[in-house]
């Protein structure tokens, strides 16, 4: 019998009223919401949730943070709770479920993503990280290089995709794993990107053991299974909730604070921004209200190409704007953040950061073939890799 | 917190069937075009159709007055089916806008427009936005004397509505001298009206007000049509080009090809966000929905010329024939982008509405 | 020995002292001027030309025009002057220019181009119709249908491409024929467009007879042909001589005539579009001058495109400027019109005009990809019709 | 009625080789890139080759100056190279800025300007339009008090020009208080710069005019340095796009990609022309100068920007990276859109130029 929004509230009253947030161990607060299942209501339940409506998890999120409840780390751990999480669910064995949900969720454990290559950036299905069954043990040894890894040196956990079979075609010989990033065989190095910081690292992979119950999905179905973990990522990237959020609020802002900075031009460029946030915001809504009940597809892919769009036109008119200021950075060190903030630090910073917007989570030109192929039905390119053996490929 | 739903409803998906059922029997395209040539025969049948047997001529009128008692919402989906079809019926300038400067009105004519008997406009130009001047006609004695110009559903109807000092009066049609204008987009026809000097009925005392708030859900619901005409030359333009081969393949399945189209897509379908929210705020009469209204037109109106200019491009040759629809779809977008404001007169409006000053 | 400016002008001068514009026929002053090398500078002696730079040409003309010389028709020649005359200089023989390009100069004989067909317009190569030898006469019988030809019902020569051998691949099997209009075989159609205008036809070809000496080049040699005509096409379109020529001027004056309509908007939309239409103006005499010596290449494509997209972005910024003006328009009634005039009748008419300018002449789509293959060298197209013969394609 | 030549001369060929051999030998992606680590080595020896090896410091000053007495051609060849490889040299503000505020004073300054003795840098604002303000400096007795910032080229200056009632003076660097400002582009770092009444030398009397022509003209040839940066960006590109292979074919070869390298070739084309056309009418003292600088303003310094950021985003991951090159050129790119007035402003300033009026 699943409760209605009133018992929901309820149910978080009486929580509330059982675990003072002023007076409860921050760590036991966590798990205890978990197991209320208040910490994600729309998972199931006895995996901290109460298979309720996504949509009504703002507003418990809300609540619990206004009563001062503890954050579970979530900035850190974006990565864990927006795609490992719904992807251990969806494919993970039950035991799976038990033993990572609820530490990824109250933020003990980490999670960063080994999917990119140096050589598999757009075209992920070419990757050449190796995963070999040792017959003795029936662990996978891995080796291999990923790169893009945001979080790598702060992570307990990743999810790992790697080729298991490579007399296969491309798509067929990978498998996904959960790989411990504490194993001896795993070094993390920063990648330094444009704006000066190492936000995201290059990760080397050495003989890694990964046991086989830390294997998602079944072998050689990977790609399926990376292809569910890229879909959420586009959907929790896309559309703000409220008028205003993210890179709009803060251009907006520079514009009321800056009488003297306005021109005509810039005026209509930023109305014009302004028209395509507010409308993004309720694509997003909307895209949030169609999948309320299924499972993401390619309309992400539609939100993410937008964001990452209008980011880029906001941040690069609010260096305009600022004009003579602009010409200043904050600081050019290397430093490694602990989370990512596309709209943080000075304006330069935004404007170079949001030019990977339009990278990172499959460029806006892989959306857009996902977006023609699939929600227009448009023929996909002539493909000369797709029958062959991915050890016969042109790399 | 529970979000305005943007969605369609199932009562507006069988409304959906219903019109498109009459307008695929009943408005091909082949006549549609004949409009160009003066031949209007295919419009009060039609409008007859839509209006008296579907009942749609009513939708936005209460039920105590005659009408459906529907909201904005549905009324917004008919249009989306009448933009698909640039469907040439005074739905917008009589059951929409003459309507709703009625809304609060006594008497038989919001009534009368509801069951169909009678079709009404309102004497502005097609170009006027909701915050625009409204066109000057002086009132003496109840007579009514100007020149308003570019009237769209003038032709169509049989009561005008003009606005003079503030109020609104209703006359005949019949008493006025229409003169019907070669247009760019002829499948809404304008017209001049003359009035000179001809008998008015009061119908709206105090009517500034109505007037400026039918004009902004007038804003607001043209931006359903415009996305009913984008997703046409979207889904017009991708089924053609799965079909048209060049160099062996498929046109569609050329990447350049296939990623504007993609971009279209992301278009339509934020266009359908922005147009749903506009209507959405218009029925549950939120204070949003002046914001909603010019946001929907600022970003609609500029999408829909694009759809229409892309199905022409990508259809290539074929499209730039009069023999093949996308031309009608494309005067029917220029002129909705001009309509009610376009879509620069729209982000100007927001600059006062949302607190982004117009540098001085 | 070929002469300077200074000897140009002398012999222009004394032209005009030996055939005074105001007594001399017309049609003897216009075979006078071609017999006197001052028709096309740049086209070599005994041709109508001097074997002079082409850049000097347009002071030529103006001198003439200036002393009141009688105009040779090109408004309704442009095919003829623009394409056909320098594809004929290139690849004809002998007694082909002295047959075809007097008449063709002084607008005696009107010509047009008869190369796309429905099934091929982008991809012209694919053309169907067909020309085959009759063994007796050695004369080409020539069937099919062609489309988008202008000024078919005034021309009295075409420039037309037939396929003569269906068995090799379609690029192979292509001649180029100068054909006879007048030919009872020929039927001309209206073919009306979205402006209402008739500006084009369609053609049909029934048994048309072209005799062997009306071929142009080799046989299976006419795709080559084709595209040298092609490229002239392209270099005539792109560019501006003089700074806002075209839409542009038209626009500029509508701002200028119409204070009341001026917005802050539209004013720095009209100013990026000035600046764009000077830059191309700029870049078309660029290209110019880099032609001077040499046959036109990909350069032309890029005019094209450049063309293309201010024209259509012009015409629609006017009709938002001239607001209600613009719901009104001159008059839908089917004309077929003697020239083609792209900034000519009023706003709504410009505007519609301004769709076809990225169709005719090769799209944008297809100027882009000669661009990306031609000057910067990108692979071309996986191509599935390369190597098959003509007949097997599928259609 | 010859056209102006906007093709390069032999001449200019062979300069261009000259500057472009020492760039390649001496300014390294990988030595460039520690200036934002503040490893500025490279500056001085590689500005020393460029001035006083290469004569480039002189190459605007009159022969009978000690100059080379070339034009704003030549200049401009010089600056395509330079923005080519993002080259951390003062050649704009001393060799360009500078040297023509000084063009026609009397005094020694000038042939030591062009001997590559002396480096000399203009105290304005790098953000500075020609048309723009000028800092306020006040000069008392001969003594210059104020404080101006953002200034670009007056780190490597030894002698800083002040614009000060009317007049300019020259001051030397060590007498002023200059702070290295951490700039957006570390490969024309600022400084801002104090004077505390520190002692000026009268060096151009009525000066206001010749400091607005030497902007004019540093917009004007900014404009081909650009032109080098988005020339390296498209070839950087489409070399880097042959050899990537991602299902199984090159990137270069997937149609969505070539068009947009198309457009960018067209854009780089463009953007050559307009920029060859404001060196060609400044060289010639054309009075179409103004008018083709902000041209080339408002074109250029947009397409430079689009051009690196086009670079990064299809060399995707490892354009993102400190490792690879491009984001010195989007950052120097982003810089200069901002220097010398934004596109907007020159636009705005050809509103007044080109009879377009602004809206009242």
């Amino acid at each position: 019998m699943t409760i209605d929004e009133q018992g929901l509230r309820r149910r978080i009253e009486e929580f509330l009223a059982a675990h003072d947030p002023a007076t409860t161990e921050r760590l036991e607060f966590l798990r205890a919401r978990y197991n209320a299942g208040l910490a994600w209501v729309h998972f199931p339940e006895g995996h901290g949730g109460l298979g309720l409506p996504q949509a009504w998890q703002p507003a418990v999120d809300a609540r619990f943070e206004a009563a001062g409840a503890p954050d579970n780390n979530k900035k850190a751990n974006g990565i864990g709770l927006g795609m490992a999480a719904p992807t251990i669910l969806r494919f993970g064995t039950e035991e799976q479920k038990q033993r990572f949900l609820r530490p990824l969720w109250t933020g003990e454990e980490i999670w960063c993503q080994l999917f990119s290559e140096p050589g598999a950036g757009s075209d992920l299905a070419a990757l050449g990280t190796r995963a070999v069954r040792e017959a003795a043990s029936g662990d996978w040894i891995v080796n291999g290089q990923k790169v893009w890894t945001s979080g790598a040196h702060l992570a307990q956990f990743a999810i790992l995709v790697a080729r298991t079979d490579p007399d296969l075609p491309k798509h067929q010989g990978i498998t996904y794993f959960l790989a411990d990033m504490t194993d001896p065989g795993v070094d993390v190095r920063p990648l330094r990107q444009i704006t000066g910081e190492a936000e995201f690292n290059e990760v080397f992979l050495t003989d890694v053991r990964v046991p086989d119950i830390q294997r998602l999905g079944e072998v050689g179905q990977g790609w399926a299974v990376a292809n569910a973990t890229l879909s959420n990522e586009r959907v929790a990237i896309g559309g703000s909730p409220v008028r205003e959020n993210g890179m709009i609020g803060v251009v907006a802002k520079a514009w009321r604070d800056h009488p003297e900075l306005r021109t005509p031009e810039l005026h209509d460029r930023l109305l014009r921004l302004w028209v395509e946030a507010e409308v993004s915001r309720l694509t997003g809504q909307r895209v949030r209200q169609k999948l309320a009940l299924g499972q993401p597809g390619a309309e992400g892919a539609a939100l993410k190409v937008t964001f990452a769009r209008i980011a880029q036109e906001l941040s690069g008119l609010e260096l305009e704007l600022r004009g003579e200021q602009s010409l200043r950075y904050s600081d050019w060190a290397m430093v490694r953040p602990d989370h990512v903030d596309f709209t943080g630090r000075d304006a330069g910073y935004r404007y170079l950061r949001a030019k990977g917007n339009s990278i990172e989570g499959g460029t806006s030109e892989i959306l857009r073939n996902i977006m023609a192929e699939r929600v227009l039905g448009l023929p996909s390119e002539p493909r000369v890799d797709k029958d062959v053996p991915w050890k016969d490929l042109a790399k | 917190m529970s979000d305005t739903n943007l969605l369609y409803t199932e009562v507006e998906d069988d409304l959906r069937a219903t019109v498109r059922k009459l307008l695929t029997d009943r408005c091909d395209p082949v006549v549609v075009t004949a409009l160009y040539d003066g031949d209007r025969s295919l419009v009060d049948g039609l409008w007859k159709a839509l209006a008296a047997e579907l009942g749609l001529a009513g939708l936005l009128v209460p039920e105590d007055r005659g009408g459906a008692g529907a909201s904005a919402l549905e009324a917004a989906v008919v249009l989306e089916e009448l933009g698909r079809t640039v469907a040439p019926v005074p739905f917008l300038t009589s059951a929409v806008i003459a309507t709703l400067v009625l809304r609060d009105s006594d008497g038989p004519l919001l009534g009368q427009l509801a069951s169909g008997e009678k079709t009404a406009a309102l004497l502005v130009p097609l170009s006027t936005a909701p915050h625009g001047a409204l066109p000057t006609v002086t009132v003496a004695d109840g007579r009514l004397t100007g020149t308003v110009t570019s009237i769209a559903g003038a032709i169509e109807a049989d009561t005008l509505l003009v606005f003079a000092d503030g109020a609104v009066f209703s006359v005949a049609a019949a008493d006025a001298t229409v003169t019907p204008v070669v247009s760019l987009d002829m499948t809404r026809q304008l017209a001049d009206v003359r009035l000179d000097g001809i008998a008015g009925e009061l119908v709206v005392a105090d009517a500034e007000q109505a007037v400026q708030d039918a004009l902004v859900a007038g804003a607001a619901l043209l931006a359903s049509e415009q996305v009913g005409l984008a997703r046409w030359c979207l889904e017009e333009t991708v089924t053609y080009l799965k079909e048209r081969k060049q160099f062996g393949r498929a046109v569609g399945g050329f990447q350049a090809i296939k990623h504007r189209l993609a971009d279209l897509a992301i278009g339509v379908e934020s266009a359908t966000a922005a147009a749903r929210y506009a209507a959405a705020t218009l029925a549950a009469g939120d204070e949003d929905a002046v914001v909603a209204s010019s946001v929907a037109q600022a970003y609609v109106s500029d999408l829909a010329v694009l759809a229409a200019e892309e199905a022409v491009q990508l259809h290539a040759g074929i499209g730039m024939t009069w023999e093949h629809p996308a031309h009608l779809y494309l005067k029917r977008a220029k002129a909705d982008q001009i309509a009610l404001g376009t879509a620069g007169a729209h982000r100007a409006r927001l600059a006062g509405l949302v607190d982004l000053p117009t540098p001085q």
